[in-house]
């Protein structure tokens, strides 16, 4: 991305952030010596108690470790942005969603409780989700933003259910608590917690075959890009598993899955880095290759290996976000990042290519860096291994491969070629763009000079944090004698030079072989597509727009469910008898049938009409004849009504099409009629308790003073009923009026 | 409907006065409000309702002695074999003019043997009428004018 | 109530109902739509007898009550529907 | 004590009265808003007496139950009001820059404001008839409100939406008659003991007369047709109280039904929930995602939303119901706010069909601002107050090795996520096809204010639920534990020691 | 008497639900009224059914002479019945608009709401 | 329409449906009636007005709009119910007053309940009549 | 006495009924059956009243029944008025072409 103004910041909005990470990393970094010593540092609040959650954090190696890398990084990140984005209109929000990124991820790795971790875990996907489409007028960035959001957010979920089952199996989501009573191992759940926390994980991390994600999230600004791959979002992932390493490694089930994952992940992603011909592409197979060794390594257990991890962690930290900056300066000044294009900048941008070539080496694991001695605690690890050959042997090639893309990278636009072809004269880029590769990239060459300060501060108690024991940690030196993992190393040399040579005939091949792959990318729009088109399916089934399917649909599950409750559950049915009978009523009853009958049958609406007055005449016969005189007059008097609305809208409706025989509808209707009878005739069958009507019966006129019992109900011992039935026939009034008055209506 | 809405008024004041909300009491607040009208009547203002109410009452035993041997004439056609009928619509000149009066007139007639009235035409002047035996269609027109509406004109516009 | 008035009120809701019954008849066949509004017109009549007979039989005036509304708002329904029948002049229902 | 729960439920028919009779001029507005503030007090007021004293009963007219019909708050039905009146009074305010002169003079505010009163009608209720009588008054206010301006998209959505909510009512009808035909009584808290004379093969045929009847006001599958087909075709002030409260009232009969009175073949009864709370989620998310018109979207969603209260109900546990008790509060205050966002997208980008507006991420950061709070509290994203809300049921369902249900809860909210992001990406993020101005400066000022404070307000109910969810779960615990253990709302009831 | 009105009440039942069936609304509000007639009978009916004797306490009495009908379903009977008229008239205005603006009472034919999709 | 026949005779219909369900109303307490089918009754004779001369001359004989009459109705309902509160009842208490009041008779009652049964008449009259006189009006 | 009258009104006022229904049955067109129905049906109904009347003796039920037949005979003929002229403005097939038929000429 090109710079947008010809601002060089963005005044206090730009300034407040750095401060702000560089505090916290200060606050951190004062933390240091007390880690070092051995101690860990918890402080909680209650949070929500009823769910034994806590507002829990934990200051220990590894979280000290990630912290310092957090918001050092950070601090640099958002120094180097500040610039790069200088006079941005969006600047502001860039600024807060950076900084709640940077915050969110803080609290992810010193979070001591299961449940807070993941708050922080989900705050870390959506401000990430943000920051990937910051870009959002183009599709590509909202794509990619909603492709990175899902797929995390998916792993999420299964990694909330691990959480929650976790903490079930445990009887607490305290992680200290969890990791202290070590019983995850033998507990029934072991194995389901495992598969659902490795979904989190492996994810969040971008490990194959779920990777495809992270180099689309490029679509991020550079920075944004810098700090995403080398300290937070993907190193959730690792960070999970590192923290989980002490209550659920050393099983089958932990260390095949992660070094298998792990070791794929490696040789596969550095062979699609060396692959691509976008600088930014490249760098972020290479993050991709660094989140698989890192998988790999926590798949072991030994000292070697987890002091591998320790440092390789801080190492990838370093050169990634120092190189991923020095791609931005490249991308700044010059306006391309193709590799092709590029080429004897050094000589314009010596600041950016210093960094660069000491955060290359670095990645490339050449001594005297920290990568180098990286690389050796790896081989070491390996060959601490359970699978010695198969460990080392996706490092060594892993490896070999970082050596070739550090040089085609980080070397090769400095240092070959020339700077004619470019779309802009290169410039070197302001003091805020130079601080971060410089200042990354000289951490890598002291460190790597002198890595005793940094063994005794951070990779020490982080081995003491992942095993245990701080007795557990390898030494961190440039020299340990001549033994396997210099050889190791020495070979790595050598083939990591001859793919350099050979990159371009390897690139062609590489695409190649490659291209055969499933492209998983791909395949997410195929996903998507196919969950549009099944949806638009399934909704096009049942949200048919068609009412006469809602209408049958309604029906038919009433019919459905009553009648195969009845079968279901039994429902008792009196004998019938037809004691009582009586002829009148029974004439009334019919006609009442009849009148129902003439309806369905005619299409005259007259007749339809009289119809229903018919029927509404017949029942308010049988109220008559049953003692509910009250009952009677309404019916006759609402029946009355209906026929003359009735007859006042028909003078403008269509006439009644045909009447023609439904089988479906009959069917349905007569098994809801068939239950309405079973329903009643099996409620009949009970005895009735009339302890309320008596009551009535003797409260009416001496309590209630009324003679006439069911409007002494109406009125008064149930009152409430009738008020809100005036509210209704009051409201109807209103509905309708206004519906009439409310609509124009189309002429016809 | 000023005084008849006034009895009507007064009659329910009665039965608020009395407590006993049954029909006849509200006849006897009817009849006292109808007493109160007529002694109040020079201060409402000229009003035909005290004349009209008494005319009322004399035409009701007339309506159903008229409809008892409609029903049995029209009951004998139904249940003979084959229906003697002679069905015709006719026309018949009204003399009558007040709205009561054709009211009245119209109604007597509908409940008459053999006779419906359908409509009155717009200038009031004439009366469509469905016969039912109507052999001889002056006869029966001649008959109506001088039995139903002298009476009604008797009964009704003389009053007015 | 004697017996002998019991079996008169049994007879005359008898036929009362025989009543109601043809008048349904009349109410399905029509033809005409003025011939379906009289149907309902002596169906109502039929029902104001019925609730005479009923306030008999069951020995309660109150019934009576039923047959005055009755009497009141059957005219509003016939003259509804007259007025619909009457407007009606594309002569739909003559013929269904 | 009973004037506490008279006065939610009178309120606002004395403000629909007067803002009737007011109508044509703009003191209706007025009198609905300040009728819903004081139905906020009434409500804040029951909260906190129930709250204090666990249930609170009333004896109407002063009769006695079972004879009379009592009304009666739990702290389920207490919240239910709080929770209503906030919603009352978000809409009455929004309704100042929404609804128009036209309607208030069709009656607007009368209308709504008998929803209301419906609407609190059914949670206060402690008889079955009368919550029947209130269902009712609810709907023929939802009926009005539903096609208040007549365009034709309402008529065809209102002709849905009434011929199928009708025959709910019938349902809801017919199974009160034979339940009172079954046990001669209609007081719930009688009924609750009632029932226990009658044969269970009946009772269970009963029952499921009622989970119908509500499992169609609550639109569960396959009963949900009316709602999509209607939800997104009037107004936005109607929309958004109808998105929040009118299904939430069916969730709520068939709480308190199934726990307090159909509890005897739970085996049977609330499987069938299960089944029914599963297929409502997985449907009405696939109905979204279909969708492209945010109203449409939300109006899935809402039935999918459905499907998790009511699993909490069909696991019966307590935590399962607290975490149900949870998502009904915390749904209708998203909800609602969303379709209240919908209208405010309406009228800066000019519609709500996802491909004919965009740019408001540019123009109107706040607006943004303000949709990605509920939005992704509806989906469930931590601290917002649908990630616990999800959470709870999730590890309820865990707890009882629901292991499916849990999965499909968790799927569901994933593809929550996708809908949610679809709205984002093209009402937000994406340039608006048309190149339209939509910031937020096009609006007056008063109509700026009536639509984004009620949003805003309701945002930050979402944040404070997510941030501070204990005291609301406690709550939830305690209301939870009040259904399941129904002894204290018999005997407040009844009015006997326990 | 009480089983065969539950029979006759199933029947008034299923007519009303084939109407309700037939998706155009005229049919569907005739059903309507059936129906609701069919629930408001069940009511009654459930409230099982006593000849004669209404609830009435006459003159001088303090309560009714000997059995009357059950008054508790009657008054739910009335409430159902003064609702059920509301609900219908708001129903048949709807279909009146429903004809004047959409110009079809065939709920299928009613696409402005939900539209067809068309691919 | 212009039913001349019709014409006059409501004149006189109009009014006696009028007091017959105000007869109705009062003594629905005792007998059968009430509110609900006083209203209705009433409404009926406004109907025949509406039917037989339009329903300008109906609303002119009414002078309230019909649907503030039905609001008007509620808002007695509700008061009714209130009027509970003056002496510390539970809403909607019957309160009773008996002018008169004698052995053998409980004298002139003076109700809440009448009040709302009242309201009851008012919405039904009022609600039915605005149904009616707008679909005639938009028909 | 009482008993024999109100028999007596019943037994005529039913058979009334009875034929009226068959007069709605057998008469050949719409305007003849209107003259069963309005006529007879009206009579019917208000025998079987006044038998009510009769039996129960009451001023109370007199005035009820009364107030009935006042009605009935008020607005019987009104209702067939109104039908008759549907019928003949709607042009209604009439048994045997009338021979003044005059209203069918507008
Ligand atoms: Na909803
Ligand atoms: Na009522």
């Amino acid at each position: 991305m090109a710079p947008v103004s010809d601002k060089t910041n963005n005044g206090l909005i730009g300034i407040l952030p750095v401060l702000l990470a560089a505090a916290l990393f200060a606050f951190f970094a004062a933390q240091i010596p007390a880690i070092a010593a051995g101690e860990v540092l918890r402080w909680s609040m209650p949070w929500f108690p009823s769910q034994g959650i806590e507002l829990a954090f934990l200051l220990d190696g590894l979280s000290l470790t990630f912290a310092l890398l957090i918001s050092g990084i950070g601090t640099l990140v958002l120094l180097y942005s500040d610039s790069y984005l200088a006079g941005h209109p969006q600047y502001a929000r860039f600024a807060l969603f950076l900084t709640s990124f940077l915050l969110a991820m803080l609290g992810l790795v010193l979070a001591d409780d299961l449940i807070l971790l993941f708050v922080f875990w989900e705050l870390t996907t959506l401000t990430s989700y943000l920051l990937i489409g910051f870009s959002h007028e183009a599709e590509k960035s909202r794509r990619n933003a909603l492709q990175a959001l899902f797929v995390t957010g998916a792993g999420g979920l299964a990694f909330l259910a691990g959480l929650i089952l976790m903490g079930f199996a445990a009887g607490s989501t305290s992680i200290s608590e969890i990791i202290a009573a070590d019983e995850l191992r033998d507990h029934a759940a072991y194995t389901g917690i495992l598969v659902l926390v490795f979904a989190g994980a492996l994810t969040k991390s971008a490990q194959v075959p779920v990777h495809f994600w992270l180099p689309n999230a490029m679509a991020a600004p550079t920075p944004v890009s810098a700090f995403l791959h080398s300290a937070t979002m993907v190193k959730a992932g690792i960070y999970l598993l590192a923290r989980m390493h002490p209550a659920l490694s050393g099983t089958p089930g932990w260390i095949w899955t992660l070094t298998i994952l792990g070791a794929a992940t490696a040789v596969f992603a550095s062979l699609q880095s060396l692959r691509q011909t976008d600088l930014k592409q490249a760098l972020a197979y290479t993050t991709l290759m660094a989140l698989g060794t890192l998988t790999l390594l926590l798949g072991q257990d030994s000292g070697y290996a987890m002091t591998a991890f320790a440092t390789f962690l801080i190492v990838h930290s370093l050169y990634k976000a120092a190189l991923f900056l020095v791609v931005g300066n490249i991308d700044a000044a010059t306006g391309t990042r193709e590799v092709a294009q590029l080429g004897g900048l050094g000589r314009s941008m010596t600041l950016t290519a210093g960094a660069a070539a000491l955060a290359a080496l670095s990645m490339a694991g050449a001594p005297p860096f920290l990568g180098f001695i990286g690389k050796e605690l790896k081989y070491a690890g390996a060959l601490a291994a359970d699978a010695p050959v198969l460990v080392a042997g996706a490092l060594v090639l892993a490896n070999a491969l970082m050596f070739a893309v550090a040089g085609v990278v980080a070397l090769r636009p400095f240092w070959l070629g020339s700077a004619a072809d470019l779309p802009r004269a290169p410039k070197e880029r302001s003091w805020r763009m130079l601080a971060g590769p410089v200042v990354l990239g000289v951490a890598g060459t002291l460190f790597g000079i002198f890595p005793g300060p940094l063994q005794q501060a951070l990779v020490t108690p982080t081995v003491a944090a992942l095993t245990g024991d701080a007795a557990n940690a390898a030494e961190l030196t440039l020299w340990h004698g001549v033994n396997l993992p210099l050889l190791l190393s020495l070979a790595t040399f050598a083939l990591g030079l001859a793919l350099y040579a050979g990159h371009r005939p390897l690139r062609a091949g590489l695409a190649h072989t490659l291209g055969m792959l499933p492209d998983l990318d791909r395949g997410w729009d195929r996903f998507l597509d196919g969950l549009k088109g099944f949806a638009e399916w399934q909704a096009a089934r049942i949200q048919s727009g068609k009412l006469s399917f809602y209408l049958a649909a309604t029906f038919g599950t009433v019919a459905g469910a009553l009648l195969v409750t009845m079968l279901a559950r039994g429902l008792p049915l009196p004998a019938f008898t037809l004691d009582g009978f009586s002829w009148a009523p029974a004439a009334v009853a019919a006609l009442m049938l009849a009148g129902g009958v003439l309806v369905l049958l005619t299409r005259s609406r007259i007749t339809a009409i009289a119809g229903l007055g018919t029927s509404g005449i017949a029942i308010s016969l049988v109220f008559l004849i049953y003692g509910a005189p009250d009952v009677a007059i309404t019916q006759l008097l609402v029946e009355t009504l209906v026929v003359v609305l009735v007859a006042v809208a028909l003078l403008k409706l269509p006439r009644l099409p045909a009447p023609r025989f439904r089988p479906g509808a009959a069917v349905i209707s007569v098994a809801v009629g068939a239950s309405v009878s079973l329903m009643l005739l099996s409620v009949l069958g009970q005895p009735l308790d009339l302890s309320l009507t008596s009551y009535f019966e003797a409260a009416s006129y001496p309590d209630a003073h009324g003679r006439n019992i069911v409007n002494v109900i109406l009125v008064d011992f149930r009152a409430i009923d009738t008020f809100g039935e005036i509210a209704v026939v009051a409201i109807a009034a209103l509905s309708a009026l206004a519906l009439l008055r409310g609509t124009k209506g189309r002429t016809r | 409907m000023t005084s008849f809405g006034l009895n009507v008024l007064l009659a329910i004041a009665w039965i608020a006065l009395t407590g006993t909300v049954t029909l006849a009491n509200f006849v006897i607040g009817a009849l006292l409000g109808y007493v109160v009208i007529c002694v109040i009547q020079p201060m409402l203002g000229p009003s035909r309702y005290p004349a009209r109410a008494l005319a009322w009452g004399r035409l009701l035993p007339l309506f159903l002695w008229e409809l008892l041997i409609s029903s049995i004439e029209v009951a004998r056609d139904i249940l003979r074999p084959r229906s003697h009928a002679h069905p015709a619509i006719l026309e018949m000149p009204l003399t009558v003019r007040s709205d009561e009066g054709i009211l009245l007139v119209t109604n007597l007639i509908s409940l008459t043997p053999g006779t419906l009235s359908l409509d009155v035409s717009e200038d009031r002047k004439t009366l469509t009428i469905h016969a039912m035996f109507a052999s001889d269609p002056e006869a029966l027109i001649a008959s109506l004018k001088s039995g139903i509406e002298r009476w009604v004109i008797d009964a009704v516009e003389d009053f007015t | 109530m004697t017996a002998f008035l019991d079996a008169v009120v049994t007879g005359g809701l008898a036929l009362v109902v025989l009543a109601l019954a043809m008048a349904f008849v009349r109410l399905w066949r029509g033809p005409s739509l003025p011939d379906r509004v009289v149907a309902l017109d002596m169906m109502t009549m039929a029902m104001v007898a019925f609730g005479g007979l009923a306030a008999i039989r069951f020995d309660t005036p109150q019934v009576l009550d039923v047959s005055l509304v009755l009497a009141l708002v059957a005219f509003l329904a016939t003259v509804a529907l007259a007025r619909f029948a009457e407007r009606n002049v594309a002569g739909e229902d003559n013929n269904d | 004590m009973s004037w506490l729960l008279v006065a939610p439920l009178m309120l606002p028919f004395a403000t629909a009265i007067a803002a009737y009779l007011a109508k044509g001029r703009a003191a209706g507005r007025w009198i609905s808003i300040a009728g819903s503030a004081l139905l906020l007090v009434a409500a804040t007021l029951l909260l906190v007496e129930v709250n204090a004293q666990g249930v609170v009963a009333g004896q109407m007219g002063g009769w006695g139950a079972p004879f009379g019909i009592t009304l009666v708050a739990d702290r389920l039905s207490a919240v239910m009001v709080l929770i209503t009146a906030i919603i009352a009074l978000a809409v009455s305010v929004y309704a100042l820059a929404d609804i128009d002169t036209r309607l208030e003079q069709l009656g607007y505010h009368a209308i709504f404001n008998v929803l209301i009163a419906g609407v609190i009608g059914a949670f206060v209720t402690g008889d079955l008839f009368n919550l029947y009588v209130w269902f009712e008054v609810m709907l023929i206010a939802s009926f009005g409100l539903l096609v208040l301006g007549g365009s034709p998209e309402q008529i065809d959505g209102g002709v849905k939406y009434v011929a199928l909510n009708l025959i709910a009512t019938v349902l809801f009808l017919a199974g009160v008659g034979l339940l009172y035909g079954a046990t001669g009584t209609l007081n719930m808290a009688d009924l609750s003991r009632a029932v226990e004379g009658v044969d269970p093969g009946l009772l269970s045929v009963i029952a499921m007369m009622f989970l119908l009847a509500f499992g169609m006001k609550a639109a569960v599958f396959p009963l949900f047709f009316w709602l999509p087909a209607a939800y997104h075709t009037p107004a936005f002030s109607v929309s958004a109280v109808f998105a929040g409260l009118l299904t939430k009232v069916g969730v709520y009969a068939l709480i308190r039904c199934f726990t307090l009175i159909f509890d005897h073949d739970i085996g049977y009864t609330h499987q069938i929930l299960l089944w029914v709370a599963g297929l409502t989620m997985i449907t009405g998310v696939l109905g979204a995602a279909a969708q492209s018109d945010i109203r449409k979207i939300l109006s899935f969603h809402i039935v999918s939303q459905i499907g998790y209260m009511v699993m909490g109900l069909a696991l019966m546990t307590p935590l399962a119901l607290v975490g149900t008790v949870f998502y009904l509060v915390h749904h209708i205050v998203v909800k609602a706010n969303l379709f209240l966002i919908a209208g405010a997208v309406q009228r800066l980008a000019g519609s709500t069909e996802l491909s004919r507006i965009g740019g408001l991420y540019k123009s109107a950061p706040l607006l943004a601002l303000l949709f990605i709070i509920p939005a992704f509290s509806l989906a469930g994203f931590p601290p917002l107050s649908g990630f616990w809300a999800k959470f709870l049921l999730v590890k309820a369902a865990i707890g009882v090795e629901g292991w499916v249900i849990a999965g499909v809860a968790l799927v569901v909210g994933l593809l929550t996520i996708y809908s949610m992001t679809k709205i984002w990406a093209a009402a937000f993020w994406s340039p608006h096809p048309e190149g339209r101005d939509t910031s937020l400066s096009q609006l007056s000022a008063s109509d700026r204010r009536g639509l984004l404070l009620p949003i805003a307000g309701l945002a930050v109910i979402t944040m404070v639920i997510g941030m501070a969810p204990d005291p609301f779960a406690r709550f939830a615990e305690a209301a939870a534990a009040d259904l399941l253990d129904p002894a204290a709302y018999v005997s407040a009831v009844l009015g006997e020691e326990q | 008497m009480e089983p065969f009105f539950a029979i006759a009440v199933g029947g008034l039942a299923a007519a009303a639900v084939y109407l309700m069936l037939s998706g155009e609304l005229l049919r569907y509000i005739f059903g309507l009224v059936l129906l609701s007639n069919a629930a408001n009978l069940a009511i009654f009916v459930s409230g099982r059914l006593t000849p004669g004797a209404p609830p009435l306490i006459p003159e001088g009495a303090y309560a009714p002479a000997g059995t009357v009908a059950n008054a508790l379903p009657q008054a739910l009977v009335l409430t159902a019945i003064v609702i059920g008229f509301g609900l219908f008239a708001f129903a048949l205005v709807l279909t009146f608009r429903a004809w004047t603006t959409l110009g079809t009472l065939e709920g299928d034919d009613m696409r402005v709401a939900e539209p067809k999709v068309t691919k | 329409m212009n039913s001349l026949i019709l014409s006059v005779a409501t004149r006189y219909l109009t009014g006696l449906l009028l007091v017959f369900s105000i007869y109705l109303l009062l003594r629905g307490h005792n007998e059968p009636g009430g509110g609900f089918i006083g209203g209705l009754t009433g409404a009926t004779g406004f109907i025949l007005q509406a039917m037989a001369n339009g329903t300008d001359r109906a609303r002119e004989a009414l002078r309230l709009p019909p649907e503030v009459l039905a609001m008007l109705g509620l808002g007695a309902a509700l008061l009714a119910g209130l009027m509970s509160a003056l002496t510390g009842d539970a809403f909607l208490t019957g309160q009773w007053l008996f002018l008169g009041a004698e052995d053998g008779g409980k004298g002139l009652p003076l109700s809440s309940v009448l009040v709302f049964d009242i309201g009851v008449y008012l919405v039904v009259f009022g609600a039915v009549l605005t149904l009616v006189f707008e679909m005639e009006e938009h028909i | 006495m009482t008993e024999m009258i109100t028999a007596l009104l019943i037994a005529v006022g039913a058979l009334f009924a009875a034929i009226g229904g068959l007069g709605l049955l057998r008469l050949p067109d719409v305007l003849m059956r209107m003259h069963a129905s309005t006529k007879i049906g009206t009579l019917a109904s208000s025998l079987i009243t006044v038998a009510a009347a009769v039996h129960f003796g009451t001023a109370e039920v007199w005035i009820r029944a009364v107030a009935i037949v006042v009605l009935l005979l008020l607005t019987a003929p009104i209702a067939a008025h109104m039908i008759g002229r549907a019928a003949v403005t709607t042009r209604v097939p009439l048994w045997r072409t009338p021979p003044h038929d005059e209203v069918d000429k507008d």
